[in-house]
């Protein structure tokens, strides 16, 4: 199947809920909760494709012997990324009718634009293309910060928004970088990754290494990593929940998926040469961000620190190249992206029960509403990695990887987020689901059927997959970053440029 | 019938998932589900499964007494049988092959035996206990889970496996000591265990990781594998070079760090205590009988690793030492009856540990069983008395209740005979095995302070039934008028359990010859004791002997008890002169962990959060200002009128009119 | 030779005129030194052999200017604030960089002048004197094909006057009907 | 005397626009005020339309050395028609809201398009003199013509006067040129020793367009003009005016520097590609242009443009940032894009590569004029709701407007997979890969060593660009978040948009999106 | 000695500068006006005078010319009073400082 269509779906999607009705709420949600559902169906189409791709065109030619193609390509990992985002976006509908009420429509609108440049991140070929698809994602994900988000949502939007721009600007000027060298050494390159690599071999090594830099900041951005993370913990608490939830759910992973694609592929000298910077880098990153999260007062920002943490070590075992850690990270990308979303997607809702985001304005609710609580603890428990959950895949196969390259020691400050992430967590479900309860009784607090038959597949897969992770580590195959998506597509000259010739 | 072991843990899993179902549906109610169904399925499933291990059991002894009957014939030594089941891969990539599978041999057996057998007297002991609790099937389906996960502890055939059951335990335990969660310490309490077990499991990740690198790649990560390769000889040269030396103690060392974040050791004990705030069931079998028990467990199941690293074995024997000392004598100034009961599980576990140090697994592991039985007695004892008392748990308004509850005080003192070590007690032969072992093997330091602590051990729980059944009675008036014997489901088990605590010694009673449960272990722990016994001096003394000493020890430790509290003890405000001498000893080890752990990490979270992200923010503002000041002074020169406007753009024309025609001017 | 002093009368009545301009008070004297700059320059245009230039000048500007002093009269009998002070300093700063054009323009030509202005004297000494004449222009602009480009201009005039009208109208014109709503406030307001 | 009529031809859709006008002209005194501004848009959308038809007929040829067609001139001849059916759907919208009695305007709109026309077309100064002032003087009564509204009198103040003297500045430009060259084509040589005059009059001249594009310092009118036009008009001249601004700055460089028509280098012809100038390497100064000082006076042009150019992204950019009312954030916006079209020709006059200026100046055009012909449809009556308070919510009342005004804002501020984006994105690069250009020109006004130091540097310049143009992105985003958001007090109803609009809004959005496809289409 | 052509550029020049200086400094709107009316006459004084510079046909050009600048000229004038009627209708004056409500 045409990849197109993949990557088509959603923008119609996104389009058609623009026209629906504005003020039947019912309608809407009805008929966004199947268009998304419909969207979701399409997106897991590439995970039983195998490996496909499209044809590769080219796009841009602005000066003489620089070309920039357009192509799709999916393997086993972009396709579980698709997917992960195509059953992300049903939930965070359904669980945000009620938090943006009336304005569903705009919500959905956004969610299914985000969910476009999502999926064309995950599908792209050429650098360019790439990099439009990173820059897409912003409109949305900032217009859901700025238009649903909370009293400060203004500056955290624009905070967001400049932060990420500014972050990806580097990459930007090193494609100008490659376009002028290419015109200046009269050498044809076109921008699809494979023949970036080709050409990137014909670089000056310092000049590499700047060009791996600013390639590497552009991801450690969207990670994020101390100390480039000042936008996240606002970003998350600020925006609505079901947003953040996507925010947190897939887009963040994006900086990771970015450095698996594009970065040590590409870079693969450089990469190797710094990777114990960027596994110092990650486990400061996980270290201070499971810290901090220790101390939030608010349950989104306690969320937006772990997942900062978790992501942190991601990085730090990916830059060990082993086979095993690419598996784990693509099973945290996966079981994180499940879990935190999922906390975010509750937390929201419990957050309209209690009218706050603040800790100790909750409790009690494990009596209030068990079945949320249950479901809550789950996820969190899930996040934990308690063997059994997908969670713990990951982490076993990262911490396990960390050992077998760096060492015990290594090993021992890396796991200490078994430690601590349990602490904050634990804080948090028990803040939220017990004691008792500061929240008026009278707040209507049952678990809203709709939401809960959303979120609780969600559940099901991460119990699934922690006990058969088999899928998701064939997806984190060996050669995953060595082999290019673009390398199989095939190559169409464009019909007027042979012409040209 | 072996292919059935997926079984023994499904089964509890179906019931926590069917009681799970009831509880949540019911969670509209006020009153939950019909306690009778949810209280028959909880029963039910973990008796299953005992019957199923049972059968098992059965097979595996026939299965043995076979092969030992043809090992006899031919003369060599034929491995001892045990079913084995896998169930496919879990984690298989790069070097890893992860399979999930299970092992039942006679360890495993034993365990499972007493795991299943005692949790289904425990599910039947809680109905009657948690009768009217609101959160009835909630709790069920917790210990159902809980017991799932345990026999998927001792059923794994690998440590990863074990590891899923291991932190199972783990947070079914959490779940447990948090579910009276309205009250926010109840909560406190159950993240203190849930972290310290924690550091424990991280311990116990890395040391498998380093088993596995001495291992070498490639090795698959099973019980059978690991023992195979440490008993194989062709390994031992390369366990003797220093490096792999080093790693081997390194990873014992860490695999003992789970195993004492598990069962409670120095220095990750501190939980334990905290964790008598779950009901009293909950601490007779997770915080009793089976889950602190299981680092003994697996002690036991790598023997084969830990004989042959010495050090770490010295290390265990003394934290196991120090710990019974230390647990016992704190025992002595608790005033709840469950925390008396919990500083004596802690100081037994230091017994079993002990044991494991100086080689003596199964003797441990035979403690662990008939611990196990008089413990979750007393345990239960404790509970029926406060159930009765109406959730009084301080023994000083206790007091005089022998009369009053008399099956509750016979199952007692049932399991404080065994306790104590008197005679044909349980407790005697297992404790007095390990006595005789650590004089053996252990040195008579060892020996010396296990006795002390054997004496105190009498002390503090002599204290105890002194204070609650014998002296005079000193419970508030409105309490005492209905205190009631417990119902019939809560005293089945007491009887069982209390004639166990009696009994149950006789399954190994080295002076009168009799060693079933010897043999039954020596299939998976001989060898590994055999290597060790080598470089033992030869016999000690004869065990009456040392059995002798051990009685006396209780004897003395008896009457001191006695002596101290039998009468006017109490003085009017009815506090012990102890307390306030005795506090910062009960608490040094909180006191540890605060200035190792919790110190650190809340300062440099407090730096994090309070300086460096303002700080960071902070050069963002400034960046975010300048822009701001750049756009208004802009808008400022549009601020004009026509003139102006004009002027500027003439100004602007000039100038470059200057400039290009520079030269020609 | 009587031209040059011809072209020095001419010239100083310009100048004066066009300062008149620059300093008059009130747009009368303004319009009416304007005027006077018209008429100077037209007689300078009939120096420069270009009689129909001269004409035009006179017609069209005179008419145009004409027409915008009775405006003035017209509009101003109403108006308050006719007269506005000669120079404030915002006027002095502002006449700075139009005189600075000014020099650049005058530096320009006079550096063409001295590098070749006589040569081109000599070149034009042998031409016929008028140039500018009615039958000379009519030919470049009704001359047929190859300059035919001229005629469609000359249409594109008919189109720019028509433009003018329109807007004239449109913008000059009494409204019949009622005004719509005023303004809002929040125009210029800044957020 | 008049030209045959095959010569005619080339000027058929100027003729066309002219009937078009002439036609709304009579028909406007017969029409009831309602019928007027239901039938006078449609009848002008079909002329333009049919101009459209006929402009794509028409053969490439030069008309007796005044006008000109050529495919690129085409190209822009066809966007400025789809501009001004923008803005003439706009302005219904607008006289609609006012009920405003005449239909005058329409007219005007007409006639401004038609001298638009003459000056992209234009070979010859007086021609493009006389379609300059054809257009300015059909638009300033346009700005004007809500006479109740000081913010338009003002508007239309401001407008008139400092346009009346920018023309009379490129007049005075255009008579040097005629005396340094002796002509008043294009492409006239310059007689020796007249450099002095020769640069003065491209000075003069090529002010008085920049003052047209309202590259800073001559940008000090648009704020103003566009905060007090009617928004329909704002749409139809923040584009249009554009277009031919920069058409007559590329026609006129390249045919007399460079001596060749544009379509030489833009390779738009259907059919036959022309390779593209390789970047870096500049064009022989072939041509009729030739001359010594040719190179010095390149470089400083060069110079001109692109430092003229970065002021004004920066002040565009800033000063974009704190607008409260539309209009004039899109006029600063209008700045801002000014200066990259100014970079763009920099960029042309050095490497005589003319496609970057003229496909961004078609992308802006067709971006910005449907931006503020969609913000027509929802500001209301008289305009006076286009502040970004009370323009709350109003894009959720009418969703195909938001949807339009987002992609095109989107398009506006150049973010991916609009045209805006390509048109940025290629010029940027090209400014990177020819990291040098404007420095030679430095190393005119400053010492040689100073000159190289800047060099070394220089490429920091599309960077700094770049930065401008990312924060001027929150500017943009300020609006699209204000339409959808829902207000607490709900927001105003906004009436039902008029179906002209709605088409116009569609085909803009389309063409956002082909050319974002497609830039081939016209001449990448 | 100074042949006419350079007097008469000069003369424009002068002119020009004169005209600009009256826009950029008057207040009142008629001024405006007028300076623009002088720049225009400027131009067209040095088209007549370039045209003199000239030998052939090329010197027509300069006298055609300034028709069209005259012609725009009316125009302007036409366009320029209109406007200055209707503002000064509304606004009841025509000093320019005074409309300057648009700020920021």
């Amino acid at each position: 199947m045409n990849l197109h269509l993949v990557l088509l779906a959603p923008i119609v999607a996104s389009v058609l809920t623009l026209f629906l009705s504005r003020r039947d709420s019912a309608s809407t949600l009805r008929a966004t909760m199947l268009l998304s559902l419909v969207v979701a169906g399409i997106s897991l189409v590439p995970l039983f494709g195998g490996e496909t791709t499209t044809e590769l065109r080219t796009w841009l030619r602005p000066m003489g012997n620089l070309s920039i193609r357009w192509g799709l390509a999916s393997d086993g990992f972009s396709a579980w990324l698709v997917a992960l985002t195509g059953i992300l976006v049903p939930v965070s509908i359904a669980t945000a009718r009620g938090q943006v009420g009336e304005r569903l429509r705009e919500f959905a609108a956004a969610v299914f634009f985000m969910q476009a440049g999502l999926v064309g991140v995950f599908l792209s070929v050429d650098l360019l293309q790439f990099y439009g698809f990173f820059e897409v994602i912003l409109l949305p994900a900032t217009i859901l910060i700025a238009m649903f988000g909370g009293r400060d949502r203004r500056r955290v939007a624009l905070l967001f928004l400049l932060f990420s721009l500014a972050g990806s600007i580097p990459l930007f000027v090193s494609i100008w970088w490659m376009a002028a060298e290419a015109v200046r050494t009269q050498v044809p390159l076109s921008l699809d990754l494979e023949s970036v690599r080709l050409f990137l071999l014909t670089v000056d090594p310092q000049v590499r290494f700047w060009l791996f830099a600013a390639a590497s900041v552009a991801f450690l951005v969207k990670l994020p990593v101390v100390p480039l993370h000042l936008w996240q913990a606002d970003a998350y608490s600020e925006g609505p929940a079901a947003g953040s939830a996507l925010l947190t759910g897939v887009m963040a992973k994006v900086g990771l998926y970015g450095f698996i694609r594009i970065v040590v592929p590409l870079f693969p000298v450089e990469s190797a040469l710094h990777a114990k910077f960027f596994v110092v880098l990650g486990l400061v990153t996980m270290l201070s961000g499971a810290l901090i999260a220790l101390r939030q007062r608010e349950v989104r920002r306690v969320l937006a620190f772990s997942s900062l943490s978790h992501l942190g070590l991601g990085l730090a075992a990916l830059f060990t190249f082993r086979p095993e850690a690419l598996a784990g990270v693509v099973v945290l990308v996966v079981a994180h992206g499940l879990s935190a979303s999922a906390l975010f997607f509750l937390a929201g809702i419990a957050e309209g029960w209690s009218r706050s985001r603040h800790i100790d304005d909750f409790g009690s609710l494990a009596r209030r509403s068990p079945l949320f609580a249950v479901l809550f603890a789950l996820f969190a428990l899930a996040s934990v990695g308690i063997p059994g959950t997908a969670g713990f895949v990951a982490e076993f196969l990262m911490l396990f990887s960390l050992w077998k390259v760096f060492g015990v020691w290594v090993a021992l400050v890396a796991g200490s987020t078994l430690v601590f992430s349990a602490a904050y967590t634990l804080r948090l479900v028990q803040k939220m689901l017990y004691g008792t309860s500061h929240a008026s009784e009278d707040s209507a607090s049952q678990m809203p059927a709709l939401e809960a038959t959303v979120v609780i597949p969600l559940v099901v897969a991460l119990v699934a997959f922690g006990f058969l992770p088999g899928p998701l580590l064939k997806a984190g195959r060996a050669d995953l970053l060595t082999r290019l998506p673009s390398a199989q597509a095939k190559v169409v000259e464009d019909a007027s440029h042979a012409a040209a010739r | 019938m072996t292919n059935l072991l997926w079984l023994l843990p499904v089964l509890p899993a179906a019931g926590f998932a069917i009681n799970g179902l009831l509880a949540l549906a019911g969670s509209r109610r006020g009153e939950g589900p019909d306690r009778g169904i949810v209280g028959f399925l909880a029963v039910l499933f973990p008796v299953l499964s005992f019957l199923l291990t049972v059968a098992l059991w059965w097979n595996l002894s026939e299965a043995t007494e076979m092969v030992r009957g043809q090992s006899e014939l031919l003369g060599v030594k034929l491995q001892a049988p045990a079913f084995a089941q896998t169930m496919g891969d879990w984690i298989r990539v790069g070097d890893l092959s992860i399979s999930f599978g299970f092992r039942f041999d006679k360890l495993t057996g034993i365990m499972l035996l007493f795991v299943t057998g005692i949790g289904s007297l425990i599910h039947l002991y809680s109905i009657g206990y948690m009768a009217n609790d609101r959160g009835f099937a909630r709790y069920m389906a917790y210990l159902n889970l809980f017991l799932a996960n345990m026999v998927v502890l001792v059923l794994g055939d690998g440590p990863v496996v074990t590891f899923l059951g291991w932190e199972g335990v783990g947070l079914c335990s959490y779940l447990l000591i948090g579910f009276w969660h309205h009250d926010e310490s109840n909560g406190s309490a159950a993240t203190k265990a849930f972290l310290v077990n924690r550091v424990g499991d991280l311990g116990f990740l890395v040391g498998v990781f380093l088993l596995w690198q001495i291992m070498g790649p490639g090795s698959s990560l099973t019980y059978e594998a690991i023992s195979a390769w440490f008993r194989d000889p062709a390994h031992l040269q390369q366990l003797a070079m220093p490096g792999v030396a080093t790693l081997l103690t390194l990873s014992t060392v860490f695999l003992f760090v789970g195993c004492t974040g598990k069962s409670a050791q120095i220095p990750l004990l501190t939980w334990l205590p905290d964790a008598m705030a779950g009901p009293t069931p909950v601490s007779a079998l997770i915080h009793a009988a089976t889950m602190v028990t299981s680092g003994v467990f697996l002690l036991a199941r790598m023997a084969d690793v830990f004989v042959a690293a010495p050090f770490t074995l010295h290390l265990i024997a003394w934290v196991g030492a120090l710990t019974a000392a230390w647990a016992a004598v704190t025992g002595l100034f608790q005033h709840d009856i469950k925390k008396v009961l919990a500083y004596s599980t802690v100081s037994q576990l230091g017994f079993m540990f002990l044991a494991a140090g100086v080689g003596a697994f199964d003797a441990g592991l035979f403690h662990v069983f008939t611990h196990a039985f008089f413990k979750a007695v007393l345990f239960l004892g404790a509970g029926s008395v406060i159930h009765a008392l109406s959730g009084e748990q301080d023994i000083r308004r206790m007091g005089g209740l022998v009369r009053k509850l008399p099956v509750t005080f016979a199952a007692m003192f049932a399991g404080w005979y065994a306790i104590v070590g008197l005679p044909l007690g349980a407790g005697f032969w297992s404790k007095d095995m390990i006595l005789e072992r650590v004089y053996v093997h252990g040195g008579i330091g060892l020996y010396a302070i296990a006795l002390g602590s054997a004496v105190v051990t009498a002390v503090y729980m002599t204290r105890m039934m002194i204070l609650v059944f014998w002296s005079p009675s000193r419970v508030d008036h409105e309490v005492a008028h209905h205190i009631h014997e417990s119902p019939p489901s809560m005293q089945i088990p007491l009887w069982i359990l209390g004639v166990g605590a009696l009994s149950v010694g006789f399954l190994w009673a080295d002076m009168i010859h009799l060693d079933w449960f010897s043999r039954q272990l020596s299939d998976v722990v001989g060898a590994a004791q055999a290597s060790l016994a080598g470089d033992a001096p030869g016999h000690g003394p004869s065990p009456w002997l040392l059995a002798s000493f051990g009685v006396t020890a209780a004897v003395v430790g008896i009457l001191v008890a006695f002596g101290l509290f039998r009468s006017g003890y109490f003085r009017e405000n009815g506090r012990e002169p102890m307390d306030y001498r005795a506090r910062w000893w009960m608490l040094a080890f909180d006191g540890l962990h605060t200035l190792v752990g919790i110190w650190p990490a809340t300062v440099v979270s407090w730096v994090l959060d309070t300086w460096i992200q303002p700080l960071l923010m902070g050069l963002l503002r400034i960046f975010a200002w300048l822009v701001e000041v750049a756009g208004s002074t802009l808008r400022l020169l549009q601020r004009s009128r026509l003139r102006t406007n004009m002027a500027l753009s003439v100004l602007g024309l000039a100038l470059l009119l200057l400039f290009l025609a520079r030269e020609l001017l | 030779m009587i031209e040059q002093v011809y072209f020095a009368i001419f010239a100083v009545v310009a100048l004066c005129c066009a300062l008149g301009v620059l300093v008059s008070r009130h747009p009368i004297q303004g319009a009416m030194s304007l005027i006077g700059v018209m008429v100077a320059l037209s007689g300078i245009y009939s120096l420069m052999a270009s009689p129909f230039l001269a004409t035009l000048q006179i017609l069209v500007y005179a008419g145009a200017i004409m027409m915008l002093v009775v405006f003035v009269i017209m509009v101003l009998n109403s108006a308050k604030d006719s007269s506005t002070p000669r120079f404030d300093l915002h006027a002095c700063v502002g006449v700075v960089p139009a005189l600075v054009v000014g020099a650049v323009i005058c530096r320009l030509v006079w550096a063409w002048h001295a590098l070749d202005g006589n040569r081109v004297q000599e070149a034009l000494a042998k031409e016929p004197a008028a140039r500018g004449t009615v039958e000379a222009i009519s030919k470049v602009l009704f001359g047929g094909r190859e300059t035919s480009g001229w005629a469609i201009l000359f249409l594109a005039v008919g189109l720019l006057l028509l433009t003018a009208i329109v807007g004239a109208v449109l913008l000059a014109k009494r409204r019949l009907d009622k005004p719509p709503a005023t303004p809002a406030p929040s125009h210029g307001g800044h957020a | 005397m008049l030209p045959p009529v095959d010569l005619m031809a080339l000027m058929g859709p100027i003729l066309l626009l002219v009937v078009g006008a002439l036609a709304t002209l009579v028909a406007e005194p017969f029409l009831s005020k309602e019928d007027k501004h239901t039938f006078l848009p449609w009848i002008g959308v079909a002329f333009l339309a049919l101009a459209g038809v006929v402009l794509h007929q028409v053969r490439p040829g030069e008309f007796g050395g005044m006008f000109a067609l050529d495919p690129w001139r085409g190209a822009l001849f066809g966007a400025l028609l789809l501009v001004s059916a923008v803005g003439l759907s706009a302005l219904q919208r607008n006289l609609r809201n006012d009920d405003f009695a005449g239909g005058e305007p329409y007219v005007l709109l007409l006639l401004a398009t038609v001298g638009i026309g003459l000056m992209l077309m234009a070979t010859h100064f007086i021609a493009l003199f006389m379609g300059m002032e054809i257009a300015s003087l059909a638009i300033y009564p346009m700005v004007g013509f809500r006479r109740d509204q000081a913010v338009s009198n003002e508007a239309v103040l401001k407008y008139f006067s400092m346009g009346a003297v920018f023309s009379a500045v490129f007049l005075m430009g255009t008579a040097m040129i005629y005396g340094a060259t002796g002509g008043l084509g294009f492409a006239t040589v310059m007689l020796g020793s007249r450099v002095g005059i020769y640069l003065l009059g491209y000075a003069l001249v090529t002010v008085g367009l920049l003052f047209k594009l309202g590259v800073v310092p001559f940008h000090f009118w648009s704020p103003d003009a566009y905060g007090g036009a009617p928004s329909g008009v704002v749409s139809f001249m923040a584009g249009a005016v554009k277009i031919g601004a920069v058409a007559v700055l590329a026609n006129l460089w390249s045919s007399h520097f460079f001596g060749f028509a544009l379509h030489y280098t833009g390779q738009s012809l259907p059919g036959i590609h022309y390779p593209p100038p390789p970047m870096g390497i500049s064009y022989p100064l072939l041509g009729v242009g030739a001359f010594p000082e040719k190179a010095m006076i390149l470089r400083a042009w060069q110079f001109v443009f692109v430092f003229g150019g970065v002021a004004s992204v920066v002040v565009g950019s800033l000063a974009l940032l704190g607008q409260t009312s539309v209009r004039r954030m899109m006029a600063y916006s209008g700045v801002a894009n000014a200066g990259f079209l100014a970079l763009a020709l920099g960029l042309f006059v050095k490497h005589a590569d003319a496609r970057f200026a003229l496909y961004y100046v078609v992308v802006y055009a067709l971006g910005t004029s449907g931006v503020v012909a969609a913000l027509a449809a929802l500001s209301g009556r008289g305009d006076i709701h286009d502040d970004l308070a009370s323009l709350v919510g109003t894009g959720r009342r009418r969703p195909l407007v938001g949807l339009a005004l987002t992609v095109l804002v989107a398009s506006v501020a150049g973010l991916p997979f609009t045209a805006g984006f390509v048109a940025k994105f290629q010029l940027l690069a090209a400014l990177f890969t020819d990291g040098r250009i404007g420095v030679e020109a430095l190393s005119l006004i400053l010492p040689a060593s100073l000159a190289s130091q800047a060099t070394t540097l220089f490429p920091a310049l599309p960077v700094f660009v770049l930065l401008c143009a990312l924060i001027s992105v929150a500017g943009y985003f300020r609006l699209v978040v204000a339409i959808w958001t829902e207000p607490a007090t709900g927001a105003k109803e906004v009436e039902k948009v008029p179906v002209l609009l709605s088409i116009v809004l569609v085909l803009c959005m389309l063409a956002i999106f082909a050319l974002a496809i497609q830039p081939r289409a016209i001449g990448f | 000695m100074i042949f006419l052509p350079t007097q008469s550029l000069i003369l424009a020049g002068v002119l020009f500068a004169i005209g600009l200086a009256t826009v950029l400094v008057k207040r009142n709107l008629f001024f405006v006006l007028m300076g623009v009316e002088l720049m225009l006459n400027a131009a067209n004084l040095s088209f007549v005078a370039w045209s003199r510079t000239f030998t052939g046909s090329a010197g027509l050009d300069g006298q055609v010319a300034p028709l069209f600048s005259i012609a725009v000229a009316a125009a302007e004038a036409c366009v320029g009073l209109a406007m200055l009627l209707a503002i000064f209708r509304s606004k009841e004056t025509l000093d320019t400082d005074r409309f300057d409500r648009m700020k920021e």
